[in-house]
């Protein structure tokens, strides 16, 4: 099995939860409020009161034919609206 | 007399928690409120100044100055979108200029409601219309921003078709913030009408705390503005400028149409408060997810870390004097 | 007459702000009042009632109709779960329609707190003991509800023995909600006894605000409430039948019973409106923890998708017009 | 070393807790209020008012030994509850 | 006399929360307020007591036993410390008992808030200039503790050179909750003397709001002692004994300077609980940052566990006791 | 590409991402609000109301050559102040 981890702006979560789910991965699991720095710049929580969101974390694990859907899917997402994507090994409990 | 009302302003809770929560970001101190709290006050904020202009709107009845006002309130946030992104594409590319634009085409609620309270303390009255003005000028702006984009840019995006219309139209029409100010001001509107001891039972809360509540939120814009203005150094001198300039230019603009308009003094500074604010809330978040292309913190820093702060302080005195100066008083 | 009551409901800020919400939700608004704001006003409404209804009981007295009433709720909250189960068994396997049975056995206090205010507003007087058979329903009905479970079922879960009789006590008992509750009623009944002055104090935040942060915090429940109607679409058109027949059917034995007691008309309809709502909040935690075999968009949509919003907006208005009919004014 | 990621229902997080530190873990890490979709359907934030709750993360470095024995304390519980839990390569920094 | 001052103490809302909150963990109630709420309330209240001080300072004016006072508070910080170090230094090594030091020279701004609702339940006066006692209580205390272990330890740290003092003064004076105290404190100061008229419009949520917000923070903070209290368990009797007994040293210590002062009673039990109560806030703040080698759940423990539900409930009374015994009214 | 993940009290996260700076990473991922159990003892959020924080859960995708650096930057600040720091192999989606 893989594991996937996504961090995209909460903006283009819907987005990448719908490529997710037509990559058919079985599950995911999603984390926001997160923050963290990139190729374009820091991003913070501090305007929060507006709605405008943080990062989201997304993490998949499924099995190497759902990457390469991934792939095809989320990674142009990534590419145009910045955030960042990784594969790695992992085996089931 | 304009230092006089500039001081008188400066020296309310509003402002002063204000500045707060601007010397904590610069002294440094690790005062924070943390999220998502701020979202409470912002919400309550909305729903609070819907409901109670509800009932205004209500009391005043729908009559006189009122649609002619709402339309010179709709027509303005087209307009200042327009000649704003003129101004802005002599040094931005057209996605930032854009998305500037629509900024300042819109509105700021909480300088709206500060200015509120600045007429209260001067035992100015106004009237609950204008709140239905306030309302009204989200969407356009964004409308127009958008259309700028369409028409001054070309780029295609992955995930888009051309350019989809039902997103944007319901973007401006119905995001968080513009969806419960008008609910709420419908339904002040309604209780007014057919339940008036129970439009009394909300008054505690919608009316009672607000002014304590605002001053609270206003710790957190301080914070959060303060946080801003740094941003903005990068931003150059040009949006400096721009975003202490265009408000100015558009407050201008606003006494003449409220002295045409024939406002009484309140609404007409409510009136140039809404030409002279830009929106940091529905539209940057707008922006932030139909033109990614651009930098967030442009059209952000210029609305929240300059002009906001500059009319919180400096420009509701300094327009009511305008006002005080051209709009005769009734009577 | 009904459809006046029905109306005069309908135009007050609670009812209003919970439609506001649920068309939110219909428009594909983004308004949103996210984690944990929520859990404030669902904490701070615990309080305030439970605090508001120890001072009246302490005024009143514990003579009367209050220990029979306290005692007909219980039985009511041990009843309705078992012929609930009967009638659900036609269709659902033990698990889920011994989780439904419990949710419906127990009490919505959003519900209660709704009618309280529409009392208000008809000017009908009802008496603090009230809250105390509001507190008494909930662990009654979470008991039956888990034996129905091991009457009906025999399944080993891996990480427990037999039944653990002290953890599901415990969770009836001591669960959140039931315990503030509980907690804040036996605060107020001894500060209204001792120290009457910090009582007074108190009401600011118990009282005057109390009727805005519920009409606030119906704007969340209908969103939560519409979200759920989508659910209810595959749950079928026997659990939508049941969760609008069962709360009628449960009424009309509540207003029989509250006859029955001789309670005045204010109380009579509280009455009513316990035994007619069901539990979102205490039941279907603990069903959730200890019933992990049912299906929470069962149980959940059906309370609160369904039966809530029908209560809050048709029910308690018809609950009072059958209590008028049938409930003879005292005097 | 191996790195165990588990996520499981609030609901279930105290058995789960539970058993990590039977299973001899040297420590964990929980991060709450985390959504997802999974094969019991989709898991929201939206009924936090009463304290349902959403799911949680649950990380833990460990030992293989450990594993072994997480595998024998926590896989049941994912079975009969749901969640999901892998397992992958790790290296102390 | 005491016994009474002490049950009525203990049957006031802020008491009976606490103790709510603490038999919700000792049952094992699932109740709890989620993060950030409870920040919600502690921000509040600060913001809250720092403007009525302000208020009432600008009413009274700096005059008088004013700057006494305040020099007399800011000794016993200094002098708190060091006598507690030496004490402790008995059973526990340096960053240790300097942390904890540093903890019993501070203040608790809950106490102080909880004895300022007693005063009103009791019809006495105090003076809003000891708010400003309470602000200057907090930084020397942080600064001697670190002093303190400057003296006594010499370990090197791996991120830092041989002591930031710069990070230390800032640290001391700039924490979030001393900033606010003492911003709110200007700002109330600022507004009664320049704006009457806004001061009295915060006054619905600083002032009505208070006492039941007080009650509410003071449940989750029941709840967070009485997990602590177990924690305390392992710390042992010497510190078990340190928590209760410094306390009631440093309160004799306080009478005495009080009367020496010729405070009014109210003043003088405000005085005495800012000497006896021990920072949970500020100051362990500033020590888990800047001490990392002390143990939190020593000096967390100590002060919240046992120190503050001492006062709470027993300290406050028994200090108004022994006020009115020592302390002559005026008059 | 390696996958480092940290887990530090809040207290030194700060101290930790100018460490990650200026290690060179080319972004990092940060969670807060994260409670979890080590040798120190337990961490929660029950403080919360006095700003003490709880832990922070960072996340940096990077070449192994960052590693390196963090290893010299980071990892002192861990063994002083508790925290763990794993490494993983991860390849870029
Ligand atoms: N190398 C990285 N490691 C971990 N997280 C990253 C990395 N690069 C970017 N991110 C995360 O992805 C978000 C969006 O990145 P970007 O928009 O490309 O700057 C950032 O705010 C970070 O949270
Ligand atoms: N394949 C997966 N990848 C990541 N997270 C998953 C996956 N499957 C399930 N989950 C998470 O585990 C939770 C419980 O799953 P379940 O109860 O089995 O539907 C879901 O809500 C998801 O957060
Ligand atoms: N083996 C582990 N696996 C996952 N997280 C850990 C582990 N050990 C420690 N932690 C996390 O690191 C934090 C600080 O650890 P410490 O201060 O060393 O006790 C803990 O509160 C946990 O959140
Ligand atoms: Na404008
Ligand atoms: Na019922
Ligand atoms: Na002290």
């Amino acid at each position: 099995m893989k594991r996937v981890d996504l961090i995209v702006s909460e903006r283009e979560l819907d987005a990448v939860l719908k490529a997710i789910d037509a990559a058919g991965a079985p599950g995911y699991t999603v984390m926001k409020h997160v923050t963290g720095k990139g190729p374009h710049g820091a991003v913070s929580e501090a305007m929060d009161f507006s709605g405008l969101g943080a990062n989201a974390h997304v993490l998949v694990f499924c099995e190497p034919a759902v990457v390469d859907k991934l792939q095809a899917g989320v990674a142009p997402l990534l590419r145009y609206y910045g955030g960042v994507g990784y594969v790695s090994e992992a085996q089931q409990l | 007399m304009d230092t006089s009302l500039v001081l008188q302003n400066l020296l309310t809770p509003p402002a002063l928690f204000f500045f707060l929560g601007v010397i904590a970001v610069l002294v440094g101190s690790d005062l924070e409120i943390p999220a998502p709290l701020p979202k409470l006050f912002s919400l309550y904020l909305l729903l609070a100044i819907g409901f109670k202009g509800g009932l205004e709107l209500q009391h005043s009845g729908i009559s006189g100055p009122v649609l002619p006002t709402i339309s010179a309130a709709i027509l303005m946030s087209l307009a200042v979108p327009i000649y704003s992104f003129v101004v802005l594409r002599v040094k931005l590319d057209s996605f930032n200029a854009a998305a500037i634009a629509a900024t300042y085409g819109s509105i700021s609620a909480v300088t709206f409601i500060t200015a509120e309270s600045f007429l209260d303390t001067q035992k100015l009255h106004h009237d609950g219309f204008m709140v239905a003005a306030l309302a009204l000028m989200e969407s356009p702006a964004i409308i127009v921003g958008l259309l700028l984009v369409k028409l001054a840019a070309g780029q295609k995006r992955p995930d888009e078709g051309p350019m989809r219309w039902g997103a944007v139209l319901h973007e401006a029409f119905l995001n968080g913030s513009v969806y419960l100010l008008v609910g709420s001001l419908v339904i002040g509107f309604l209780t007014a009408a057919n339940s008036p001891h129970s439009a009394e039972k909300m008054l505690p809360f919608t009316d009672k705390l607000f002014y304590g509540a605002l001053s609270f939120f206003l710790l957190d814009m301080g914070i959060v503005a303060a946080q801003r203005l740094r941003d903005l150094r990068r931003a150059g001198t040009f949006l400096i400028a721009f975003s202490l300039l265009m408000p100015l230019f558009n407050a201008l603009l606003g006494v003449a149409i409220a002295r045409g308009l024939g406002l009484i003094p309140g609404d007409a500074l409510l009136f140039v408060v809404l030409c002279a604010s830009a929106s940091y809330i529905a539209v940057p978040a707008a922006m932030r997810m139909t033109v990614p292309e651009a930098n967030p913190s442009y059209y952000i820093s210029t609305a929240l870390g300059l002009t906001f702060p500059f009319n919180i302080i400096v420009g509701i005195p300094l327009y009511l004097a305008l006002v005080n100066r051209f709009i005769p008083v009734a009577g």
